[in-house]
């Protein structure tokens, strides 16, 4: 009769214990997963003002990345390409097309294409494509295989510990300077000696300074 | 397919990314203008690159440990890309500033089209690739928010159209009267383009007339020279060629116009390598403490009244040293007491002995018949032709203050009908009893071409924009006359015109293009084919060998005494026992046209360590006879003028003088400047220009707070600085070991270890292997820096270093990554003092790294202390524990404020830090990658002097080399292995890899100190 | 009454003083009883003894807890300083363990304190808010004043009223038989 | 011997620590009859409406400063450090008090500490709240100090275990840990009790829930005991290395002044001096108001005050070691700082903290100045006054370190001020909390050394 709690209640500490237990992990995963950059980051796939496809010009008329993005050997930029880089050819090529209207108009108005960023990292970062590209770092690397984009997505975290995880063992993902655009290019069997050679030669030792990147 | 991500909710325009390829296109301009309407005072701050370690900051928080849901960014293109410019890779231009008679040639970093970074160009004589502060800082006037963006008629907003239409009018009227009652008061300059255009100008309208004026300038030095030699000609001091330099209150290493010039050469007399090198000696008299006398052997203060009579007593005991000085009969000489007459028998024989490498220079702020005196010294010592030339440059137009005075007059007679004024502000600083405002307002039509709508625009009906020298073209000579281009960098950014489109207008009635008008007097000037020569001109910013022949002049001809009788000069001692009023420019704001650049103002005086202020100096035996301590407001009366002034006491100032600074108390300045300091130009007038005797100052009891960086002057006993004289250096080399308060047992190690002062001290554990690779460090010789600071503001232009305002100064706030330490020696009343730059020291055992919880500073495999903003959260731990305190730390979003024109000055190199974050020193590390990324791809490794951190790179005086100490060829490896070289506070073990070289004086044993 | 359906717990006894506790103790002891207990508002100072109850085995472990917590520690601060990412900290070595021994010493009394108070509460079975003790209404003086001596009817040796009477017979003051529910 | 207490009592003078022959009951009457009146005292509501509000104070001002910036303070670069840090140190000093009594006690078999450990460990919990508080907001950006901790991140960075802020954190954070577990393992009996003789429904669920079905049964006495043994075995050392590890903040830096190795012992002394004098100034407003005279003697808190006593003098003592210190290393920038210290721009400072730490206990040497109340609790206050500007002076040994050039004069403004007023404020809140819904006594404790708990005390005789 002076009983305040009933008997099942001798139950609830086990409960208890379970329920922390799972539901405590079970968040701890879920944050891994869902704060990570790779399902934050990866996947971004804006619509571009132009419907410019990737697959179609870099893929099936296979031009190369450099014809568009000039500076990217020079520069830390790789560089969108102005105006009237397009207009090299789409004067002739396609010059009706509905598609390409707002290309047409830019050049007739001189206001700028305003293309939404993909691949963005933090101000605090700088990176340099041209020393990549000359180190032998395929655009595929980060990039994906952007010859089968009909828009281009984000396909790679690129957060630091990603960035790190190269810097570490670049050898993975080296190839011949001249194979730095090709996508469809595939790492022989002897990839591994040939990186190492390479590194010799060419002396990389990506940098794990935090100098390296942050100013 | 994964779906768009939208990024969380960032309103307002990314500018950076876009701002980067958008400036200097018309959209961009566009922009601005409705960015800027004139006379806009608000301005909205958009999320932009500043702010966005803040933004990723919160949103990180947000997003738990990653990266956040990014804002949407937009990538904006150009339409056509300007050739030979590659985004992200910025472009060096060749172009000159003008100093009035002088210019300086520059080569100007444009990041997307954006000038963003001033540097020397090391092809031009003058400053032979360096600058100093005015120069670093110039660049952020360009980009001045409260300069105005379009004409205005009596404040009505107009354009520049409708000017040349009114102007044509104008023009018919006065060609019929061939310019009667027409006026232009122009700037000093020394430009072809200028010249041949007033040239034009006056043929087209004879009765009109042209003056010249400055409101600062060396105007006694030309009347001397004109009064002896009978015409101007512009003088030319070599000051590397000289062995003896006796300065009569000249302050040739900072406040004249040619300081980098003078800097350049007087340190390289000055620069030793070992101990058997020789120095040269410079003498300073003076009555204010200047930086030229900070870096004196030996400095007198004395009356700045008094300093003509010195002069004569050197002369006279030069006679009696047996020199002959022709001309000087009939001139009483006078009798020096206490320390000057001690003086002056070794200061003679000194000078005898460096027949034709001693060089005497007399301040501007002297009388001319001190100027006569002096040519007539030098013409004697055989210095004549050697250590001074003379140029005739007929392209320079001198200041004239009786052209000024007659002007003035005139106008207020109503003679004047039409006044143009090209530059300038006299409303705001010609001489107080000329009362140029009431004559101004008698003038019908008056014009003027200014930067901003100031005091004398506010005066006038028109006001013209005056282009930026980066914005504009022309043409300057520099004082020996070298010819440069002045090509612009950018765009102009408003409606703004420059002097050579006005004058242009002026003359013709026609609206010409700058660039047309510069090509057409070239083509004059370049032999050979034009388009070649001009090309050449533009890439190298210098027309070749264009230095003028120097005019010889015979010492027999300069009729000293003679020119006294007739221009009834004076150098009679003034016995003055009352306060005497000494005015100086201010080396940041000069004549006040600099006043609303904020770099400027947050920089210190070398002196008194003041920012944001001007001040009357007071010695300190004057101040406790007057009663008066720092931060009490003064009131000094003079001829019947009153100015209340904080007062500040200078150690070794002359008693009984009361130093004032110009440049300060502007009304419409802008933002900045406006009421910064107290307008000293009230008090004088056109009969005492430079100094005033018989003022009286009497405390108000009011106090007025002033923020200084330095508030202790003394090093304590303290082995900051290590210090000796040559001889003692001489008698002992190894002066430095066991000069520093290291115990003994450490000291036995000390003297054992060989020179290089990076390993101090045996190790209890393995050392990280520095000995691979670029292993960056610094070495910065005390003998040769003067303080001038140019170094503080070079940093702060090229690390986008906020700019805090006087309040947080005051707190002991302020932002600068290298300040130059100021400390007093000796006696209290008249001390010696040194300078020393304080960057970070990159301690390679540096203390601050191990008590940052989150390894926000690290060190790099080069040694590199390293700082990484975007990890650090702001313990301010690692600032305590750094014994030189260079860490600064950002208590407020210092760059929020920033209206966004200011923000283009910004370096997109280097990331803009937000709150809550330290900051510091990095070597410029940017430009140690930028040098990297360019050696790669050349592939191969970084050249000696390829890198070089904006500091040293601006240093006039060369002090600063850095470089890869692990080259033992490289120069700053061989500089760090001279023996004077010692690592500051190194008993401590923090095995900086900045060292310091001891401060060597090269005081004359014959002469009491 | 509903209490006559209802199973029988066990027997409650209350005792006058800690002196007749603890000789009633030693007597139950003797007498070989086990599923019994003392209840009072403060340890009984000799009790366990009497009771002849040995000694507790939290002592272990917390132990074992301690030192478990130091070792992982230590292995993962030598992980993060020498492979995960080493730096260059004030040019001291990637593990200069001397720096890490004050949060070394932390994590170890933390993971002891943690053992100590988590082991107690499982060696006690507590939690547990229900029991059928708590039924009695004599019981609620066990944490202000009461002593009581409590035996369970699971007990082999527990016969209903003898136990009672033996319970008297050692001193007990009042006797209730507690009974569970159903 | 007299109402026959035993002789083989640990502690030779312990002659009525509870006067007045109290039965178990009228202990539990006095001490749980205060939670359950019906009737609020008018003295707690002054107290805790005033606390309230302070407490709300500190919140605005937080809330201002994660607005503002650090700007808000008066720091500055020399002095990186100023309010907070001072804050941190003394609360977490004061803190150090609660544990002493109640874990080193304990071992020590100090029997007067039961009618004060239980809220001397109350006041350590709400010491340490606020103490945790000022290094979390002191630093520049709030939203990233879980980077001190060695969460798994994108970045793959950890925290820098070299780090004196780092120690911090870990130490201050079990010692928060083990303190709360002890201090709710004392509670579990007690609330047991108030469950006991709870009427209301919800306090009867509450009382019922937190005391976890205790039933002072001696199988459970018998782990109980000897976890309390535990906690306050690993306490005594924890609370000793708390406030060295802060101590070490300062000690491991090189500042003239705070590089010492004089700190540990000096902290850890200067801690338990500050906390004591805080526990005194909380008993005399307690037994005042609650009127438990009889529970807290003038015998306990004369040996407070004795402790008082001595630990002032130690942290003289500490004092005059710096300084000789200083001479005898011959390093002319300790000199400097400690001369600067005494006669610098802070001497006013220092001095304060001198006449209130050094020469105000020297009053306890008297007998009767150390059992008259407002001689005391006047010195309880004064005292820890002296112990703030300890701490504040030894965070300015920053304005004048190394190079004259960066030498300069922090003065704190309104906000400083304001967090520190506010913090007292929140902890007064906390306190009479506790004071008015928790047993501010630990009864079992009590019981347990009441005459009549021992089982051979009216029996002795028989034995022989």
């Amino acid at each position: 009769m002076a009983q305040i709690f009933p008997k099942w209640t001798n139950r609830l500490p086990l409960y208890l214990a379970l329920g922390v237990l799972v539901i405590g992990t079970t968040v701890v995963l879920l944050l891994w997963y869902y704060g990570s950059p790779r399902y934050l980051e990866v996947g971004y796939r804006p619509i571009q003002p132009v419907a410019y496809s990737h697959k179609l010009h870099a893929g099936d008329l296979g031009m190369d990345c450099r014809y568009c993005h000039t500076a990217v050997e020079k520069s830390r930029f790789a560089t969108v390409p102005p105006t009237q880089t397009c207009m090299n050819c789409h004067q002739l090529i396609l010059p009706e097309s509905q598609k390409l209207l707002p290309v047409r108009e830019s050049w007739a108005t001189g206001d700028p294409i305003e293309w939404v960023r993909v691949h963005n990292l933090p101000d605090y970062a700088y990176f340099d494509h041209s020393r990549h590209i000359q180190s032998g770092v395929g655009c595929i690397s980060c990039h994906g295989n952007v010859a089968q984009m009909e828009i281009v997505s984000q396909v790679e975290p690129l957060n630091m510990g990603w960035c790190l995880t190269c810097h570490r063992d670049p050898a993975p993902n080296l190839r011949p300077v001249d194979q730095v655009t090709n996508m469809a290019w595939q790492p022989p069997a002897d990839h591994a000696e040939w990186a190492a050679r390479f590194m010799q030669e060419h002396n990389i030792r990506p940098p794990e300074d935090c100098s390296a990147c942050h100013r | 397919m994964s779906p768009i991500k939208k990024g969380h909710t960032l309103t307002g325009k990314q500018y950076w990314r876009s701002l980067d390829e958008l400036a200097g296109t018309p959209e961009f301009e566009d922009w601005l203008h409705r960015e800027f309407p004139q006379g806009a005072s608000e301005w909205n701050n958009a999320w932009s690159r500043r702010s966005f370690l803040t933004l990723m900051g919160a949103s990180l928080a947000l997003a738990g440990l990653s990266g956040c849901r990014r804002p949407e960014e937009h990538i904006v293109p150009y339409v056509k890309k300007p050739e030979d410019m590659v985004p992200g890779n910025p472009l060096k231009y060749a172009t000159a500033i003008p100093m009035g008679l002088h210019a300086c040639g520059l080569l100007v970093e444009s990041h997307e089209g954006r000038p963003t970074k001033i540097e020397g160009n090391l092809k031009h004589p003058a400053n032979r690739g360096r600058t100093d502060a005015r120069i670093q800082a110039s660049v952020l006037d360009l980009y001045d928010p409260d300069r105005s963006t379009v004409p205005s008629r009596g404040g009505v907003r107009s354009d520049w159209t409708a000017f040349v239409s009114f102007w044509r009018e104008q023009f018919v009227a006065f060609q019929a009267t061939g310019g009667e009652g027409l006026a232009v008061l122009s700037e000093t300059f020394s430009s072809p383009t200028m010249m041949r255009l007033r040239r034009a100008f006056e043929a087209r309208f004879p009765n009109a007339r042209w003056v010249a004026w400055d409101p600062i300038s060396d105007e006694n030095r030309y009347e001397a020279i004109r009064a002896v030699l009978g015409r101007v000609h512009q003088p030319v001091f070599h000051y590397d060629r000289a062995k003896v330099v006796l300065s009569l209150e000249s302050d040739f290493l900072l406040t004249e116009p040619e300081a980098v010039t003078a800097t350049l050469g007087f340190t390289s007399g000055r620069r030793i390598e070992s101990e058997k090198d020789q120095m040269n000696r410079l003498y300073v008299v003076e009555s204010l403490y200047t930086l030229t006398g900070a870096n004196a052997d030996h400095r007198l203060r004395i009356n700045s009244s008094d300093v003509g009579a010195f002069a004569l007593a050197v002369a006279g005991e030069l006679q009696r040293q047996g020199l002959a000085i022709e001309g000087l009969n009939g001139l009483t000489v006078p009798t020096m007491t206490g320390r000057a007459a001690e003086w002056l028998a070794p200061l003679a024989k000194d000078l005898l002995r460096a027949r034709g490498e001693s060089l005497i220079v007399a301040g501007s702020g002297q009388p001319a018949a001190v100027h006569a005196l002096v040519m007539a010294i030098n013409g004697a010592l055989g210095n004549l032709d050697r250590t001074i030339t003379y140029v005739d440059n007929r392209d320079a137009a001198y200041p004239s203050t009786s052209g000024l005075t007659k002007l003035t007059a005139d106008m207020a007679a109503g003679k004047v009908s039409a006044l143009v004024m090209i530059g300038g502000n006299p409303v705001y600083n010609a001489p107080a009893d000329l009362n140029f405002a009431a004559a101004l307002s008698k003038v019908a039509t008056s014009v003027h071409l200014s930067s901003r709508v100031d005091e004398t625009s506010a005066a006038t009906v028109w006001h013209i924009p005056r282009s930026h020298y980066l914005e504009m073209w022309g043409d300057a000579r520099s004082l020996d006359g070298t010819l440069s281009v002045i090509q612009p960098l950018i765009e102009p950014l408003y409606q703004s015109v420059s002097e050579v489109e006005l004058t242009a207008l002026l003359a013709s009635g026609e609206s010409a293009r700058g660039y047309d008008l510069v090509r057409e007097t070239w083509a004059g000037l370049v032999t050979g084919n034009f388009e070649v020569g001009w090309q050449t001109a533009l890439l190298n910013g210098i027309l070749s060998d264009s230095a003028l022949p120097s005019i010889p002049v015979n010492a027999a001809q300069v009729g000293i005494a003679q020119a006294m009788a007739s221009h009834g000069w004076s150098l009679r001692p003034t016995a003055t026992t009352n306060l005497e009023v000494v005015f100086h420019p201010c080396y940041t704001t000069g004549d006040g046209t600099r006043a609303n650049n904020g770099w400027l103002h947050e920089l210190p005086d070398p002196i008194t360590k003041l920012s944001w202020d001007n001040v009357a100096t007071f010695s300190p035996k004057t101040a406790r006879e007057l009663g008066v301590q720092n931060e009490d407001i003064v009131s000094i009366q003079l001829q019947g003028r009153e100015l209340s002034i904080a007062a500040w006491i200078v150690p070794g100032q002359m008693d009984n003088a009361v130093g004032l600074s110009f440049g300060y108390g502007r009304e419409k300045a802008g933002r900045v400047g406006n009421g910064v300091g107290v307008d000293t130009y009230r008090l004088r007038d056109s009969q005492n220009m430079y100094r005033a005797g018989s003022a009286t100052v009497s405390n108000t009891g009011r106090r007025y707070e002033l923020a200084t960086t330095q508030d202790h002057g003394s090093m304590e006993g303290r082995p900051i600085i290590l210090m000796a004289s040559l001889d003692e250096y001489r008698e002992n080399p190894d002066f430095i070991t066991g000069a520093s308060v290291i115990p003994e047992f450490m000291a036995e190690s000390e003297k054992a270890k060989e020179r290089d002062l990076v390993r101090e001290y045996p190790s209890s554990w393995k050392e990280p292997d520095y000995s691979t690779g670029y292993q960056w460090g610094m070495s910065i010789d005390l003998t040769t820096c003067t303080g001038c600071q140019a170094c503080t503001v070079a940093c702060q232009a090229e690390n986008n270093i906020p700019i805090v305002g006087k309040e947080q100064v005051r707190k002991g706030r302020e932002m600068h990554w290298i300040r130059v330490d100021r400390y007093f020696t000796g006696d209290v009343e008249d001390p010696g003092m040194e300078h020393q730059p304080m960057p970070c020291q990159h301690c390679e055992n540096a203390p601050c790294e191990q008590v940052c919880p989150v390894a926000a500073t690290v060190h790099d495999t080069e040694g590199l202390n390293v700082m990484v903003y975007n990890r650090c959260i702001g313990t301010r731990y690692c600032s305590n524990n750094c014994p030189y305190k260079v860490r600064r730390f950002n208590f407020f979003n210092y760059t929020d404020e920033y209206p966004e024109t200011i923000k283009m000055v910004q370096n997109p190199e280097v990331t803009v830090r937000s709150r809550g974050v330290m900051e510091k020193c990095t070597y410029c590390v940017q430009r140690i990658n930028r040098g990297k990324q360019v050696a790669k791809l050349e592939n191969r490794s970084i050249r000696d002097g390829e890198v070089t951190p904006a500091c040293a790179q601006a240093c006039p005086a060369e002090a600063i080399v850095f470089g890869n100490i692990n080259d033992s060829e490289s120069r700053v490896a061989r500089v760090k292995r001279i023996n004077r070289t010692y690592s500051l506070l190194g008993e401590l073990n923090t095995q900086p890899r900045t060292t310091y070289l001891a401060s060597i004086r090269n005081p004359n044993p014959e002469m009491k100190a | 009454m509903a209490e006559g359906e209802r199973k029988i717990y066990g027997v409650l006894a209350e005792f006058r003083s800690t002196g007749d506790l603890l000789h009633a103790a030693e007597k139950m002891h003797g007498e070989g009883f086990r599923n019994w207990d003392v209840h009072s508002p403060f340890p009984v100072h000799g009790m366990d003894r009497a009771m002849g109850l040995g000694r507790s085995p939290l002592g272990f472990i917390v132990g074992i807890a301690g030192t478990t917590g130091l070792t992982l520690f230590a292995l993962f601060l030598y992980w993060i300083n020498v492979y995960d990412y080493p730096l260059v900290i004030s040019g001291k070595p990637y593990y200069s363990f001397q720096a890490f021994v004050p949060p070394m010493f932390a994590i170890t009394i933390l993971s002891a304190a943690l053992a100590a108070f988590f082991g107690m509460l499982a060696l006690n079975k507590l939690p547990r808010l229900f029991h059928p003790l708590f039924a009695s209404k004599e019981f609620e003086k066990v944490t202000n004043g009461g002593m009581f001596i409590s035996i369970e009817a699971s007990d082999p040796r527990f016969k209903h009223d003898e136990t009672a009477k033996f319970l008297e017979s050692i001193g007990a003051t009042s006797v209730e038989i507690v009974r569970g529910e159903a | 011997m007299k109402n026959g207490r035993p002789v083989n009592s640990l502690v030779v003078d312990e002659d009525n620590l509870i006067p007045g022959n109290p039965t178990y009951e009228s202990i539990t009457e006095s001490v749980a009859g205060i939670p359950e009146q019906k009737q609020t005292p008018k003295a707690w509501w002054a107290l805790f409406l005033t606390a309230v509000s302070l407490a709300g104070l500190f919140f605005a001002e937080i809330g201002y400063l994660f607005y503002e910036g650090t700007g808000i303070w008066g720091l500055q670069i020399p002095v990186a450090w100023g309010f907070a840090i001072v804050n941190f140190v003394f609360w977490v000093g004061i803190g150090h008090a609660g544990t002493l009594i109640s874990a080193i006690l304990f071992l020590l078999r100090q029997r007067w500490r039961t009618s004060i450990n239980r809220f001397a460990e109350a006041m350590t919990i709400f010491a340490v709240i606020c103490a945790l508080m000022f290094p979390t907001i002191h630093v520049g950006r709030v939203w990233f100090i879980y980077w001190t901790m060695p969460i798994p991140n994108q970045m793959d960075m950890w925290p820098n275990f070299r780090s004196g802020l780092v120690w911090d954190a870990f130490a201050v954070g079990t010692y928060f840990l083990c303190s709360l577990l002890f201090w709710y393992v004392g509670l579990v009996p007690d609330l047991a009790t108030l469950r006991d003789r709870a009427t209301g429904k919800i306090r009867k669920m509450l009382y019922g829930l937190f005391s976890l079905g205790w039933r002072g049964s001696n199988r459970q006495w018998r782990h109980y005991e000897l976890a309390y043994l535990v906690l306050a075995g690993i306490s005594t050392p924890l609370v000793l290395s708390v406030h060295s590890i802060v101590s070490t903040d300062f000690a491991t830096s090189l500042v003239p002044g705070w590089h010492t190795t004089i700190f540990p012992p000096y902290f850890v002394a200067g801690a338990i001096f500050s906390g004591f004098a805080m526990v005194m100034t909380l008993s005399i407003i307690a037994r005042s108001v609650y009127k438990l005279e009889h529970i807290i003697t003038m015998k306990v808190l004369e040996r407070m005050n004795i402790i008082m006593l001595v630990t002032g003098t130690m942290v003289g003592y500490a004092y005059g070691m710096e300084f000789f210190i200083a001479w005898y290393s011959g390093n002319q920038y300790e000199q400097f700082t400690f001369i600067n210290r005494a006669f610098g721009p802070y001497a006013w400072a220092y001095w304060i903290m001198i006449s209130c730490n050094v020469i105000a206990p020297q009053l306890f040497w008297s007998k009767k100045l150390r059992t008259t109340i407002p001689v005391m609790f006047v010195a309880s206050i004064v005292i820890n006054i002296g112990m703030w500007f300890e701490r504040f002076v030894i965070t300015m040994s920053l304005s004048r370190d190394f190079l004259p050039s960066s030498w300069d004069y922090y003065s704190p403004t309104i906000h400083d001020i304001a967090l520190l007023v506010g913090s007292f404020g929140l902890f007064f809140s906390l306190f009479l909390l506790f004071l008015r819904f928790l047993p501010m006594v630990a009864m079992s404790e009590v019981k347990a050394i009441l005459p009549q708990a021992d089982p051979h005390h009216h029996t002795e005789q028989i034995h022989g």
